[in-house]
């Protein structure tokens, strides 16, 4: 398109919302005091935020468009071709460990903290993308299984004194439980009738947590829940911070490594075949039902586990950290970071939860920016940040039939 | 001898609507069968009867496989139907796009490998040893099925043709006794025809199945089948053997038309 | 009157169309058929805009529509029954017919043209007030072809007529076809699989391969053409 | 076992029948009363319930920003009263204005939204969509809680208060009655809509198959738009009605609303736009009675529980079409 | 792929620059921490400006201890688990004294890390009785009276004022609205000669309330006593008078201030509300009030006054200490009298204030007035 033309498109886009904008930014209305605000600068500002805006908007949505079509070479993302590469992983994974090792000790708590809170999200993230990224469920109330962990850990220690390394294998059973009983009635519903039923089950938890005083303490929730111990002892403030650190890194490591197991084993390659058709899976011999059951209640399973070590963090919990919008953060998280891929998952949890934090700077706005990069993201990478790419099988020929190997490899 | 799949008076209803009107069909060991009849006769539902993805309204479904009991289906819900040993494949190609011929291959083994997620999670070398042969397998079979050159290609990049075939390789890597063809012949030119034509015959041969199809490629229903079925507005109206079926006046009226060699 | 000069198509990254050149005479029944996946409907999705090509273009009457939306493109007098038919499930036979005259606002014709295809497929009028998807295939195929004719389209373009049909029905849409060709003098674009019948009522035919037009001829030379035959004829 | 269930169901069923019937014979004011009650709630929820049936029916988007447009729609009606009642112009004027610029600015909005965060997705998975969506959610919460204010703002009911004749005046509200009977209209306007002209035959076309209608010369994009369009109007309708019968708003108020449309939509079978009005009405009256006679903690338990239920029977909703997979 | 790169390369940086330490101790860091976004804003913005003209006024003055104050935010949206991240961050930021949380949940779970770090924490508006009477926080004190005295009060009133024999206890379901209508029921249980009606929950910010003001009318109530906040209680009381059903409403402090008046206008008129004891008539007082008019355009919200008394507090125990830690302050803390906008207050053993309590309010005329 000529630069004129874009221009003049520009010039329009920019009126039509100072237009739109205008009874919300231009007139402030205090009902209270019944005072008018004509507020005519914001107009201008609008105008020339959009006017810029659309022309970015547009050259790099023509960029995207254009890119898409011509786009014949591996469009494998960067990471994933930098991991492939011998020379490069060592080193990288090396300086990675590094620098995760040192972190706590590097920077202040504060810093270790949201930095807990973020690895909490990647575990979470990652149990999240078995259910939708890898088995296509749309699963609303995941949040529903991360408040089952945190209470388990809450009451247990409560009632009977349970320590974290005691709850935290059993809060994984429950969760698995909870995921069985939760899915077993609704997994035969499809696509959103089944997400606005999760999300259901996600507030039901939440709303008897809330009003069953006798059982969860209510809306005053939990307080003083005793940090893990180290073999009995316990650290300082300080020291906890740090320890819980290596635990939720510990456990980020093994989901990794699970995940990434059962992603490519047979139940993997179920999931991944029940999500792109139904009816031929159930055709091949795959029990439709069950394996849903297995990647919803699996999903629950690192929920849980994540709850526990939100609550040993926390030290106090209610049902208000429970809300379906926590569902809808680790909803993001797999989608934003790139749905089925767990290099994604960790990236989208890192930016989400931490990019927040960081935005505290420009407290006021920071939601709005979030929601705006939320729609940027999606608008000009619908797949993620970081695409999924998944091993496949491949066959080599070359070898001797009886020492077949399966060999590991992206798929180009 | 007990034919291999005895359908009994099956009756399917959509609403009001009988998509399946008191059919039965009785299938012998190492036939090949054929099942015609224009659209909406109700092919393609007496299929999803037969495999578990319709729960019939009236009427049962009894199969002996080689060396066992009669049993009957009724009830059974799909990936059951399939570990009994009867697979099928589907009039619109449906294969799983995002992955390889040798992946669509292996998700038809699933039913018979038995590691769980426990094993999955734990990998233990039993569990190894078995994705090994899976693989191996799998990989026998598309030789057989003439598609090892695909291997590691992306289904959905394979030659039309070449889809249908993998159809078929799929249906065969989950150990079936009877198998289901919809339309395996739509959408192929003469060439590809030909090649399944001998396709059939020799699984009929060499792999000891019997074959259940739906086609409307007349010149290959009437070459291939021993026996042919024909249904018309859910109804059974003929049975016998190709030549039987051409001269048939009602499938002449209700299918055929008049000139029937030049389809 | 309609004219395809080096269009290239592509589906995501695939490379669909390698630079199709055909020409479609007034009054003509051209053929186009070719092997599945050879790029024959994207040829015709391309036409009515829903693919827009990458490079070429495509005139009608001397006139540029190669990027023209596709509602436009049906204004132009181009109108499309897709491959798999398409009908819409849950609208009446009559409400299906009626969509067909989307663009038109001339009432006394529209009534006119229900009449006249009423008469050419007379299980239709049966079936006004049935919800379109509880037809069978091959009265969906006769109401695609007529809720298309009720657009009164200059071409019209039929993807796969004959697909999934028993052979009586076949027989019938072709007769119909022709029909149609010589009452309202309505060009014909067809796609087909089953080369015998596009062949024998078409008056040139198009050979496609893997995105190239390979051969164009009458339909008879092409029916007797012996690459033809051996390759999309089985003989 | 099954006789022990049935056995077990019946008596359910029985003592709850008891139970009500003995209600409403002692209190049958009572009764009607919540009837009421929830007839309004269920108006309320079908106003919004319209706009997430209509735009999931057209293109399969649970469209998170519905709820913000109606708030918006609110927000702009609040600031035109106020202004015009500041400059001191005629009520009947200003309350017409208001209602129309509500309805006018919702529109542009829901038309905007479309524009910028679901059109360029049209072709990309769904979950992206839907994320686009959630983003633009918090995007308009955020702009227009930092444009106008945090706070909850008084909203002087456009409607007036009319006092009933007795046995009534306890029992409704003249808002309530605005509410349902305005309910009631858009719904015939909006069938009529739908069936008889050009633009409702061209939703119903794309929402069947999107192709197919640009193949006969509908321009899907502005079909689209249109939808947006008209469930947006319905949206800035509700609004304005719910801002009277509450009396306050900010910038909060969609998200829970359009929680609770969603659900009542997808009970009535989403997609549907019958389904829509009648899962509202459904949810809202059961939840009426269940707050009036049982416990209002539970409230939203109990909705959630009806819609598990009636999926779980019905997996496509009430009135929901029931596809069955084509094999 | 790039950018992400340059972005985590860009936020590894600022990471790294917030790490610098921040004890250059030239100023004293006091900070804020509350709700400063989300529906709990109005009571958390309106407890900050009085914390910060407190400090402008004592940096006037010269500052604690010859130091300057230095005032640190933290927005916690009254949820727990931001609130332990925002007190972690203000932790590692140095910051020497808290005033805060708004919120009692979000406080009792901050409060950790503040014990822990030996920080003295002082709220202007938590008033979960848990918080002081348990003694599990010893460092915690707070510039309004708790959540029991509030409760005996209102029950009191009720019963010995208002002489209902019926009531009706409605909240919100949140830890301040049920914790309150649980002290009341408890109190009222206690009391005798007052039946409870009804015990019950709503969900807040719901559209619609009028099943549970129909259940309301046919309890029989005289009196609605509601645990939550302004903005449900409005639209319950617009719906009581719009259906003409005749009981009285109160509730606690979450309902005082001129939000309730403002917001539900002329159907506010004879409502109840329990809040601070109204000190409207202290000259300091009234200064702060002009002063606030004057820089914002409106009146002070419900806990300006009590945020003032916050900041003043600590002022006056860490001059009294002549330091600013932890255990010399938190005696002083017990020590002092400080010349608040409330009048002359100190504290208890347990934390909790002396000198000020709550009084019953009513609106009328549109202003809340005192009755007891």
């Amino acid at each position: 398109m000529p630069i004129k033309q874009q221009l003049k498109q520009s010039l329009i886009i920019a009126f039509w919302f100072m237009i739109l904008t205008f009874p919300i930014m231009v007139i402030k209305v205090n009902t209270i005091q019944n005072i008018i605000v004509f507020r005519w600068f914001n107009l201008l500002w609008v105008g020339i935020l959009t006017f810029v805006a659309s022309l970015v908007w547009n050259y790099f949505l023509r960029r995207t468009e254009d890119g898409k079509k011509k786009d014949f070479e591996d469009d494998t993302p960067l990471i994933h071709r930098l991991l492939q590469n011998d020379r490069f992983r060592r080193p990288f994974l090396g300086l990675l460990a590094a620098f995760f090792i040192a972190y706590p000790f590097i920077f202040p708590m504060y810093h270790t903290s949201i930095m807990i809170s973020a690895l909490v999200y990647v575990m979470l993230g990652l149990g999240l993308n078995i259910v939708v990224g890898l088995a296509g469920l749309l699963d609303l109330g995941y949040v529903a299984f991360y408040a089952v962990g945190a209470y388990a850990y809450a009451l247990l220690n409560l009632h009977f004194g349970l320590s974290f390394w005691m709850v935290l294998p059993l809060s994984a059973l429950l969760g698995t439980l909870f995921g069985v009983l939760l899915g077993y009635p609704v997994l035969r519903l499809r696509g959103d009738y089944l997400a606005i039923v999760t999300l259901g089950f996600g507030e039901i938890i939440r709303i008897v947590l809330e009003n069953w005083d006798e059982f969860s303490n209510g809306p005053r929730g939990i307080a003083d829940i005793p940090a893990p111990t180290f073999f009995g002892h316990q650290f300082n403030q300080d020291n906890t911070m740090i320890y819980i650190y290596f635990i939720v890194i510990a456990l980020v490591l093994m989901t990794i490594f699970f995940v990434n197991r059962l992603e490519n084993s047979k139940i993997g390659r179920a999931w991944i075949a029940l999500r792109d058709d139904e009816i031929a899976c159930q055709a091949m011999g795959i029990d439709k039902f069950k394996t849903k059951l297995t990647a919803f209640a699996l999903g629950a399973t690192w929920a849980a586990m994540g709850g526990v070590i939100f609550a040993a963090k926390t030290s106090y919990i209610n049902p208000m950290s429970f809300t379906i919008w926590e569902s809808i953060t680790i909803l993001c998280v797999v989608v934003i970071g790139g749905m089925g891929s767990a290099i994604g998952v960790i990236a989208g949890a890192l930016v989400l939860i931490l990019l927040p934090e960081y935005l505290r700077a420009v407290a006021e706005y920071r939601m709005l920016v979030f929601g705006a990069l939320q729609v940027i993201v999606m608008v000009f990478k619908p797949d993620g940040l970081i695409k999924s790419v998944r091993k496949v099988y491949t066959f080599k020929t070359s070898q001797e039939p009886q020492q077949e190997k399966i060999a590991h490899g992206t798929h180009t | 001898m007990e034919p291999i799949l005895d359908v009994k008076n099956l009756t399917m209803k959509f609403g009001g609507l009988k998509a399946l009107d008191d059919v039965s069909i009785a299938i012998e060991k190492g036939q090949i069968a054929a099942l015609i009849g224009p659209n909406g006769a109700g092919k393609t539902t007496f299929f999803n009867c037969i495999t578990g993805i319709y729960d019939p309204t009236i009427g049962n479904v009894e199969i002996t496989p080689p060396g066992k009991n009669t049993q009957s289906l009724r009830g059974l819900k799909p990936n059951y139907v399939t570990e009994r040993g009867i697979a099928r494949t589907f009039q619109n190609i449906r294969l799983f796009h995002g992955m390889t011929v040798l992946e669509n291959v292996l998700i038809g083994r699933h039913c018979r490998l038995s590691s769980g997620i426990i094993k999955a999670m734990l990998k233990p070398p039993s569990q190894k040893e078995e994705e090994k042969q899976a693989v191996y397998d799998s990989y026998k079979i598309l030789e057989k099925i003439g598609l090892a050159k695909y291997v590691n290609e992306m289904a959905v990049n394979l030659p039309y043709g070449a889809q249908r075939r993998l159809e078929i390789a799929r249906a065969m890597a989950t150990d079936p006794f009877l198998l289901l063809l919809d339309e395996p012949a739509a959408g192929m030119n003469p060439q590809e025809t030909k090649e399944l034509d001998d396709l059939i015959l020799w699984l009929r041969d060499n792999e000891n199945l019997t074959i259940l199809l739906i086609e409307h490629d007349m010149k290959l229903v009437m070459s291939l089948s021993d026996w042919i079925h024909v249904v018309d507005y859910g109804k059974k109206i003929a049975e016998g053997t190709p030549a039987e079926i051409k001269a048939n006046p009602d499938v002449i009226k209700a299918y055929l038309g008049e000139e029937s060699d030049d389809a | 009157m309609l004219k395809l000069s080096n269009i290239h198509t592509y589906y995501g990254n695939i490379h669909a169309l390698k630079g199709i050149d055909i020409e479609v005479e007034e009054g003509e029944v051209i053929s186009l058929i070719g092997a599945n996946g050879a790029g024959k409907s994207t040829t015709l999705m391309t036409t009515s805009g829903i693919v827009p090509a990458k490079k070429g273009t495509i005139e009608l009457n001397g006139e540029d529509i190669t990027y023209l939306p596709p509602d436009d493109i049906v204004k132009k007098g181009i109108c499309q029954v897709p491959e798999g038919r398409r009908i819409f499930p849950y609208l009446t036979v009559a409400e299906n017919l009626d969509m067909g005259a989307f663009l038109r606002n001339d009432n006394d014709k529209i009534k006119q043209d229900l009449a006249y295809v009423y008469e050419l497929f007379p299980i239709l009028a049966n079936r006004r007030n049935q919800a379109g998807g509880t037809l069978s295939g091959g009265e969906q195929q006769m109401l695609a072809i007529s809720r298309a004719l009720m657009s009164r389209p200059k071409i019209l373009l039929l993807d796969e007529p004959s697909l999934g049909l028993a052979p009586i029905v076949v027989k019938q849409i072709f007769s119909i076809i022709e029909k149609i060709n010589q009452e309202s003098r309505t060009t014909i674009f067809i796609v087909e699989q089953n080369a015998n019948l596009a062949l024998k009522a078409a008056h040139r035919g198009y050979v496609m391969e893997t995105g190239r037009i390979t051969m164009t001829d009458t339909g008879e030379n092409l029916l007797a053409n012996e690459d033809v035959k051996k390759a999309y004829l089985g003989i | 076992m099954r006789w022990i269930s049935i056995l077990l169901g019946l008596s359910g069923t029985g003592a709850v029948g008891f139970f009500a019937v003995r209600e409403i014979i002692m209190y049958p004011m009572y009764f009607f009363e919540l009837f009421l009650g929830g007839l309004t709630r269920g108006s309320i929820y079908a106003l919004i319930a319209l706009g997430y049936t209509m735009v999931y029916g057209i293109i399969q988007l649970i469209n998170f920003a519905h709820g913000e447009i109606y708030m918006i729609g609110a927000m702009t009606a609040l600031i035109v009263a106020t202004v015009l009642g500041m400059w001191g112009w005629n009520t009947a004027v200003i309350v017409i204005l208001a209602f129309v610029f509500a309805i006018v600015y919702s529109c542009a909005y829901g038309f905007t939204v479309e524009k910028i965060a679901y059109k360029p997705l049209r072709n990309a998975p769904r979950l992206s969509a839907l994320i686009s969506a959630i983003g633009m959610s918090l995007f308009l919460q955020n702009y227009v809680m930092l444009a106008q204010t945090p706070d909850y703002l008084p909203f002087q009911s456009l409607i007036p208060d009319f006092q009933f004749w007795e046995p009534f005046a306890h029992i409704i509200t003249s808002v309530e009655i605005t509410i349902i009977i305005t309910t009631v209209i858009v719904m015939i306007l909006l069938g009529l809509l739908i069936k008889f002209t050009r633009i409702g035959k061209a939703m119903r076309a794309t929402a069947q198959d999107k192709v197919m209608a640009a193949l006969l010369g509908i321009n899907v994009n502005n079909v689209i738009s249109a939808t947006f369009v008209v469930g947006s109007a319905t949206a800035a309708i509700g609004g304005v009605l719910i801002a009277c019968h509450v009396g306050q708003i900010n910038f909060y108020i969609g998200f829970l609303a359009g929680l609770k449309a969603f659900i009542a939509a997808v009970l009535g079978g989403i997609g549907s736009i019958p389904g829509a009005v009648l899962g509202s009405l459904v949810l809202g009256i059961s939840e009426s009675f269940f707050t009036g006679y049982f416990w209002s903690e539970y409230e939203d338990v109990f909705a959630f529980a009806i819609l598990v239920l009636i999926l779980i029977f019905r997996p496509s909703g009430i009135l929901g079409r029931h596809d069955t997979q084509k094999v | 792929m790039n950018t992400f790169l340059k972005s985590l390369t860009v936020g590894v940086l600022s990471m790294m620059m917030f790490a610098a330490p921040g004890f250059a101790s030239e100023t004293i860091k006091v900070a804020n921490a509350g709700a400063l976004s989300g529906d709990l804003a109005p009571y958390g913005i309106s407890a900050l400006r009085g914390v910060e003209m407190a400090v402008e006024d004592i940096n006037e003055q010269g500052g604690i201890l010859g130091k300057k104050v230095e005032l640190m935010l933290g927005d916690d949206v009254c949820k727990p688990e931001v609130a332990v991240n925002v007190a972690t961050k203000l932790v590692s930021d140095g910051a020497q004294m808290i005033v805060g949380h708004v919120c009692s949940g979000a406080t009792i779970a901050a409060n950790k890390i503040y014990k822990d770090a030996g920080i003295i924490l002082i709220s202007s508006s938590a008033t979960n009785d848990d918080l002081t009477l348990t003694g599990e926080h010893p460092n915690f004190f707070r510039t309004i009276s708790n959540d029991g005295a509030q409760a005996t009060l209102m029950t009191d009133f009720a019963k010995n004022e208002l002489k209902v024999k019926k009531v009706a206890l409605i909240h919100d379901k949140g830890d301040y609205g049920k914790g309150q209508m649980e002290l009341a029921k408890i109190a009222f249980e206690h009391m005798g000669g007052v039946e409870i009606v009804l015990f019950e929950g709503v969900t807040t910010g719901a559209m619609d309330y009028s099943a549970i003001v129909s259940k309301i009318k046919r309890s029989g109530a005289e009196l609605v006593m509601w645990g939550g906040y302004h903005s449900d209680a409005s639209k319950i009381i617009q719906l009581l008078k719009k259906k003409r059903v005749d009981t009285l409403f109160m509730g606690a402090d979450g309902i005082y201030g001129d939000n309730l008046p403002n917001l539900a206008g002329e159907f506010a008129e004879g409502v109840y509300a329990t809040g601070p004891n109204d000190t409207s008539s202290n000259p300091m007082h009234q200064a702060l009030t002009k002063e606030h008019q004057e820089k914002y355009g409106e009146d002070p919200g419900t806990f300006f006054i009590t945020g003032y008394t916050c900041m003043q507090a600590l002022a006056a125990a860490a001059e009294k200490a002549g330091t600013v830690e932890y255990d010399a302050m938190r005696a002083a803390m017990f020590d002092i009298t400080v010349d608040s906008p409330m009048g002359p207050i100190g504290f208890d053993k347990n934390g909790d204030i002396i000198g000020a309590g709550f009084s019953v309010y009513r609106v009328i005329d549109g202003k809340y007035q005192q009755v007891n």
